[in-house]
């Protein structure tokens, strides 16, 4: 390592704003450590269906951008990776020790048929689907993944569940016969043509030495058992944002058919709570989570192309669309696809005779309203990843009382960390939208780079300017 | 329909007395509305709970004379989910003070039927008469 | 725990004494039988019925007072049944412990001792669930209520403010559904378990007071319920008094958790009239 | 000329291969003209798949290549990468989609899907066939940034760019840097140190050795492309002595032109530029900030009934804009609350639709404003505002109480909402980006390319893009510089080659490819009557072609023989 230290960055998380942050900076050329925890990149962007205000497909139009930086020679990818250790390097940076779980799949090996997923009699709940769909224990979050490389979830995969039993001796070792027993299951390891499959692979640790980081580990949605007068994690046709996401996504388990997940109804009418949790100081987060107001009349509006003769109704207390189009976006929602608004906050919601009652009020007609619902969505509250904080303080920059990272200076330098060469992007420091968590990153990539494009130039000692054609 | 504004109202003696006699800060309230959404009661009412804050907001005393705050049974389902905090059952109490102590008793125990009386708790009947009785 | 540990400060209160008898003779069976000792409260007065809301008006917690004062003599936890004295006594005492200037003006009225915040106020089902368990209750059943679908009704005052009641999460309650599992039943939830019965508006509005019992007992019924069951006196009579006048076959009987209790421990004497079929057979 | 091409077709997995038969198809085309090699395999973009396009690619000697598989845009880099690493010119190498344009959409007729496919990949064929070997254009860049507005957001992307070591001239229209940020009084968090640190920015950008501003300076021409524009400017004040305009050389433009106040006379129902005590929100920012004096502009005396109405103006396509100023609530907030610490005693009422305070700690401000500081937000529009005995009567509606409400006021304070600056249209069409109905910018895309413009090498910071606070301005403007860097940092610019070519033989000189072109790249040729393309400009739409009435005009590699030598194909699925 030069003098001048490292010119390699490190962005954790993979989501669209650490994508874009890692492409403005390898496609500057310099090299990028990209860490995600999920065995693929691409962050929520990836579960969600069209996107406000121009309802373009999410899928569509990230797909190019997950594409050119799993292919880029500069970005080395670690994903199913969590990093675990920080420490200063001589030279200012970071050596940072990066933990990829065991997937079990030897990934040089694999060539990402998709046999294994195909064959494997498992089906668990999906966490990408948000609880609305099936996955299978081995398995990749989509078609489109990338890297398109399977992992296997070990807890629920019958195999390496008995060959642990036999191995700690909970399950005999031998048959009846008395001959050694095999682990019930591996049909993927026998189907699979390369033999990719690696019962004994453990965790790896890799150690990476960087000049300067950027955190961009997103976000996550308050869980809806935190709501239960909404039925939250009880009710099956009480979902969340993204879980509705996935119910209109032509790549979701429903291939983007409306189905109510109790029964598989086409629901008739579908209420969208807003607010659920969010500026809710006693019981939720005290903030407001920005970008409900808009999806909600993205999927209110989705919802009417699919379901013409459907009715949505939105409860709000504020519609907070301050954004380019956004307010054009939501009088659309309301005049030409007749979505109904109505202002104020849902108090209950139950079941009864197979439908959810929806205990709201509307206060500008000063009524107390029950709606009949066959689905309600819950436009939970945004919130960091819970493991934000810890990774934050590994690098030492600080998180604020909700979790979330917070700046050097929140208005006058935005993406900018306390800590010396760390930068902050997206939805990790707030609830933001995707072109303001595109834009910041880029933002923190600009000033990765102003670092970089420094050390490269005293390195060299030929200033950057040279060459260049006089005014 | 109208009305203009009193800058002095706006904090005057009703107010205050309100938010000394409930301890609630009645500008906490963004009119949610959450708490007339869950309020079993509304039927009965003439004001929603959250049209019990709001001309309050305003300064305005119209809701001394509302039947809300003699329907309000504590029940609590507002306090319990109210985001802001409110305590709207303390400030359905201060309304039935002021306006006891402005007028007569909204319940009179030689009034109470008498195969209430009879058949009733005794907490029904004490309660009632703490909550309506000068 | 052991059972010198089991012996509470027992606080009947007025409706217990008077028109809810059957569950106050409920409660000291099922909980002799349980091993708990239940010490009356001696020279006990009402507790006031209403939790006072006035911040202006201290003295309405002298009769609470009396009552915190006299059990904490005994040096043991004050124990109750009815709901509405168990509200008043839990917040009135967590309104003194955080108000050490209201307590200390009261104390100046009271002449038997001094409130000094050492007494902790329980329900009686509280009890149950966390200083005798479960399975200790499984144990002592004797004929397990099994097929009997029962709608627990929690409604308000048990549970809410959840912070300062401590009693059972507010929004999703479940100790009277355990209470049921363990004594053989089956818990029916329905949507009205922790809504309003009509409280005291049954004195002062009591047309509205009847619209909120129909409606808990209507939501109970469809959901499946062939009985409800109380741990409020006044629940318990709002709940029986929608139902009057209704052919009998159309009502469902309103019970106390301790008379559901105590038939599942075979005291049928004290189990009331919800049970008198199984009495009689 | 005869080629020896290489056809692989590719199962995706199953993406393809459940509803195409692949093997089959790769059968097929080994019978095709000029196929020396064809196979199958379950993933070609993967490593073995790419190493059996390098292994056949040597064996077979060939020196053309269709891959049959996904979208040229997910993996035409990657097989031409592949292509050139065996020795194959890249330019000779293409995708045939057979996955977006036809396993996905007839997954349930597998006869029809195979023949489609076939009728796809022998068109690429077809077309290998023709292919010229290319070489990428370079081209030279010059390392300099033109930034054009001097307030917040120009100025970061001036230092960030600068910052990492190139040159940046900073063209500032006023006499001073700062833009609208000096108006005001101070930043929503620390109300009043705004300016102090709008003191330190400008500081270190006028100290900054690659940072040269230039004030009272505007753009009025621009010529060039992406890494060679030629930026005209002209300095001096309007009616002041002019200087002559200059030309500067640069390689990127950031756009950064920021917003100008609403005008108040389109708002004569509130009392907009008639009465002198209604003022705007900016107005009422140079009475909170420091040396301002906070007084009615009629009388001089200090105001305690203060009414601030939001949208005036916004929200309200009828009369003034569609469009939400997303940063007046905040504003209001912040006005309120510093109004009541200078004047205890008084009162602030606003009138809102929607309270939009939807930023980090917004929400929480916001309810401070209210509950700590007594302002009594009030929902419902004001429909008029009038003198009165000289006070301001505030008609307006609490749809929240069903009331209409009128307020006697002192000073009343219309939240009016950011327009675009002044001379943007005009800028857009000298810099050839565009704007929106509105007036603002376009972004290249609203998702995921918000600082970029349609034309290459010109990028968007700030308000100039739509309305915006400052933390959002900043953050926008570094990534602005962001990609300012990306460009430079490039030893020289690489352009594909398939660009428009002139067949100068057939040229009559007609010039009617110059009037077609849409991106300026066509021109005549100085001397000799020919036209001529500028291939940094050309972007290969092909509608020179098609306008050229001699058939002179081409793109390469896609040439009206290879074209129609693809049609031929379409449709002709004979022997499967």
């Amino acid at each position: 390592m030069s003098a001048a230290g490292s010119t390699t960055a490190l962005v954790v998380g993979a989501g669209i704003g650490g994508i874009t942050a890692a492409l403005d900076i390898a496609n500057s050329g310099f090299p990028v450590v990209l860490v995600e925890r999920e065995p693929s990149i691409g962050g929520h962007m990836a579960q969600l269906s069209e996107t406000f205000p121009t309802l373009d497909c999410s899928q569509c139009i990230m797909t190019p951008r997950t594409v050119e930086v799993g292919h880029h020679d500069l970005v080395r990818l670690h994903t199913y990776s969590e990093i675990e250790s920080v420490r200063r390097s001589d030279s200012g940076g970071f050596v940072v020790g990066i933990r990829r779980r065991a997937a079990y799949v030897d990934w040089d090996k694999c060539t990402g048929c998709g046999v294994c997923q195909e064959k494997c009699p498992f089906k668990v709940e999906s966490a990408f689907e948000r609880g609305i769909g099936p996955r299978k224990v081995i398995y990749t979050l989509s078609p489109q993944a990338v890297p398109n490389k399977p992992v296997l979830d070990a807890e629920h995969c019958r195999y390496l569940q008995s060959k642990w039993d036999m191995q700690a001796g909970r399950i005999p070792s031998v048959d009846k016969q008395g001959q050694p027993a095999s682990p019930k299951c591996g049909a993927c390891a026998k189907l699979c043509p390369t033999g990719a499959l690696n019962w004994d692979q453990q965790d790896t640790l890799v150690e990476e030495e960087v000049g300067a980081v950027i955190l961009a580990t997103g976000y996550d949605l308050l869980p809806a058992s935190r709501l239960p007068e909404y039925g939250g994690g009880e009710l099956k046709d009480v979902v969340d944002g993204l879980a509705f996401e996935r119910l209109l996504a032509a790549s979701g388990p429903t291939a983007g058919k409306v189905l109510r997940p109790s029964d598989g109804a086409v629901p008739k009418h579908v209420v969208f709570v807003q607010c659920s949790g969010s500026r809710d100081p006693e019981r939720g987060v005290p903030y407001c989570s920005k970008i409900c107001c808009l999806y909600v009349a993205k999927q209110a509006m989705l919802y009417k192309h699919r379901v013409p003769d459907g009715e949505a109704s939105v409860f709000y207390i504020d519609v907070r669309a301050g954004g380019k189009g956004y307010e054009e976006f939501v009088t659309r929602a309301q005049e030409e696809h007749h979505v109904r608004y109505l202002r104020g906050k849902v108090s209950r919601i139950y079941s009864q005779d197979g439908r959810l009652i929806v205990k709201g009020v509307d206060t500008l007609s000063h009524r107390a309203v029950e709606v009949q619902a066959d689905l309600v969505v819950l436009a939970t509250a945004i919130v960091p990843r819970v493991s934000t904080p810890a990774v934050a303080g590994l690098f030492g920059v600080a998180a604020d009382g909700n979790g979330f990272l917070v700046s050097g200076d929140e208005e006058m330098a935005p993406v900018e960390s306390g800590a010396e060469g760390v930068f902050l992007a997206g939805a990790a420091l707030g609830p933001k939208d995707i072109p303001e968590t595109v834009a910041q990153a880029s933002g923190a990539a600009a000033k990765v780079l102003s670092l970089f494009l420094r050390r490269r130039m005293l390195e060299t000692t030929a200033p950057a300017g040279e060459g260049m054609r006089a005014a | 329909m109208r009305v203009v504004l009193d800058p002095l109202a706006l904090h005057g003696a009703f107010i205050r007395e309100i938010e000394a006699i409930s301890e609630q800060n009645l500008l906490a309230c963004n009119q949610c509305g959450r708490c007339s959404a869950g309020c079993p009661l509304v039927e009965e009412m003439d004001l929603l709970p959250n049209q019990i804050i709001r001309p309050a907001q305003l300064g305005l005393d119209t809701v001394v004379d509302s039947t809300s705050p003699w329907l309000c049974a504590a029940c609590l389902m507002c306090e319990a989910r109210c985001p802001k905090g409110v305590d709207l059952p303390r400030i359905m109490d201060a309304l039935r003070q002021i306006a006891l102590r402005r007028g007569e008793s909204r319940v009179v125990a030689g009034d109470v039927d008498p195969a209430l009386l009879a058949g009733a708790p005794q907490m029904a009947i004490v309660g009632a008469l703490r909550r309506g009785e000068k | 725990m052991t059972e010198a540990g089991r012996a509470y400060s027992y606080f009947p209160g007025c409706t217990l004494a008077t028109t809810a008898v059957d569950y106050d003779v409920s409660g000291r069976a099922v909980a002799a039988a349980l091993g708990l000792e239940l010490n009356e409260v001696p020279d006990w007065n009402c507790c006031g019925a209403a939790f006072p809301l006035s911040a202006d008006n201290v003295m309405s917690f002298i009769a609470p007072a009396r009552v915190l004062i006299a059990a904490e003599r005994s040096g043991h936890d004050l124990a109750t049944l009815c709901a509405v004295c168990f509200h008043v006594l839990k917040r009135s005492d967590a309104y003194l412990r955080t108000h050490s200037e209201a307590a200390e003006r009261l104390n100046a009225f009271i002449t038997e001792g001094d409130y000094t915040g050492r007494t902790r106020v329980r329900h009686l089902l509280g009890v149950v669930r966390d200083d005798v368990g479960w399975e200790a209750v499984k144990q002592r059943v004797a004929a397990p209520l099994t097929g009997l679908a029962a709608a627990p009704y929690y409604g308000c005052l048990l549970l809410r403010p959840q912070e300062e009641m401590e009693f059972d999460q507010a929004e999703r309650p479940r100790v009277l559904q355990d209470l049921l599992r363990a004594l053989g039943a089956t818990p029916v939830e329905f949507p009205r378990q922790a809504e309003c019965c009509g409280s005291t508006l049954v004195v002062s509005a009591p047309g509205a007071n009847r619209r909120l019992s129909t409606a808990v007992v209507d939501s109970a019924r469809l959901a499946g319920a062939a009985m409800i069951v109380t741990a409020c006196p006044l629940c318990k009579y709002n709940l029986d008094q929608a139902q009057a006048g209704r052919p009998s076959p159309e009502q469902l009987p309103v019970a106390y958790f301790t008379q559901v209790m105590a038939a599942a421990f075979g005291l049928l004497e004290v189990a009331g009239p919800a049970f008198a079929v199984e009495a009689s057979t | 000329m005869k080629s020896r091409i290489g056809v692989f077709v590719c199962h995706c997995g199953h993406n393809i291969a459940s509803s195409v038969d692949v093997p089959g198809l790769a059968e097929t085309l080994r019978r095709h003209p000029d196929v020396a090699f064809a196979a199958d395999y379950k993933y070609m973009c993967s490593d073995p798949g790419q190493q059996l396009i390098r292994q056949a690619i040597a064996d077979h000697r060939l020196d053309g290549v269709v891959v049959a598989a996904c979208s040229p845009a997910m993996h035409e880099t990657t097989f031409r990468r592949t292509a050139e690493g065996a020795g194959v010119n890249p330019y000779r190498c293409e995708c045939a989609n057979i996955r977006e344009q036809v396993s996905w959409v007839h997954q349930h007729d597998q006869p029809a899907a195979t023949a489609k496919a076939g009728d796809i990949v022998r068109s690429i064929v077809e077309r290998v066939r023709q292919d010229e070997c290319l070489e990428p254009l370079t081209l030279a860049l010059t390392r300099r940034c033109v930034v054009i507005g001097g307030g917040i957001a120009g100025m970061q992307a001036a230092l960030d760019v600068a910052g990492a070591g190139y040159p940046v001239v900073l063209i500032e229209r006023q006499s001073a840097l700062g833009g609208r940020m000096a108006q005001l009084s101070g930043t929503y968090l620390t109300l009043e140190g705004g300016s102090e640190r709008l003191a330190q920015m400008i500081a270190a950008i006028e100290r900054h050795a690659n940072i040269q501003v230039l004030t009272e300076a505007e753009v009025t021409a621009c010529s060039g492309y992406v890494g060679n524009f030629q930026v005209e400017v002209r300095t001096g004040r309007p009616g002041g002595a002019e200087v002559t305009p200059f030309t500067l050389d640069a390689g990127a433009i950031v756009v950064a032109t920021g917003w100008d106040p609403y005008d108040l006379s389109r708002l004569p129902e509130v009392g907009g530029g008639l009465l002198p005590d209604v003022v705007s929100t900016l107005d009422f920012e140079r009475m909170l900030a420091p040396g301002g004096r906070l007084a009615r502009p009629s009388d001089g005396v200090v105001p305690r009934q203060v009414v601030f109405i939001h949208c005036a103006g916004s929200r309200d396509p009828e009369h003034g804009v569609p469009y939400c100023s997303k940063t007046c609530c905040m504003v209001v907030a912040k006005q309120a609350m510093m109004f009541r610490q200078r004047v205890p005693e008084g009162q602030a009422y606003a009138f809102y639709i929607d309270l939009r305070t939807a930023g980090k700690g917004y929400e929480e401000y916001v309810r401070r404003s209210a509950e700590e500081h007594g302002v009594l937000y009030l929902r419902g529009k004001v429909s008029a505002v009038a003198a009165e005995n000289g006070r301001l009567r505030v008609s307006g509606a609490d749809t929240l109480s069903d009331l209409a409400v009128d307020i006697l006021a002192d000073l009343v304070v219309l939240a009016t909402p950011m327009v675009p600056a002044d001379g943007a249209v005009p800028l857009g069409q000298t810099l050839h980006i565009s704007t929106d109905a509105d007036g603002f910018f376009n972004e290249a895309h609203p998702k995921l390319r918000p600082v970029e413009t349609l034309t290459a090498g010109v990028y968007l910071a700030g308000t100039c893009q739509g309305p915006r606070d400052i933390p959002e301005t900043l953050a926008q403007a570094s990534g602005a510089a962001a990609k300012v860097m990306q460009l430079f940092s490039h030893a020289e610019m690489t352009q594909s080659p398939t660009v428009a070519a002139v067949v100068e033989d057939l040229c009559a000189a007609c010039a009617t490819c110059v009037g077609t072109c849409p991106y300026g790249a066509r021109s005549l040729h100085p001397v000799r009557a020919v036209a001529v393309v500028n291939p940094a400009l050309c972007q290969g739409c092909g509608a020179c072609v098609v306008a050229c009435p001699n058939k002179a005009c081409f793109v390469r590699n896609w040439r009206p023989t290879q074209v129609m030598a693809m049609l031929d194909q379409v449709g002709w699925s004979g022997d499967l």
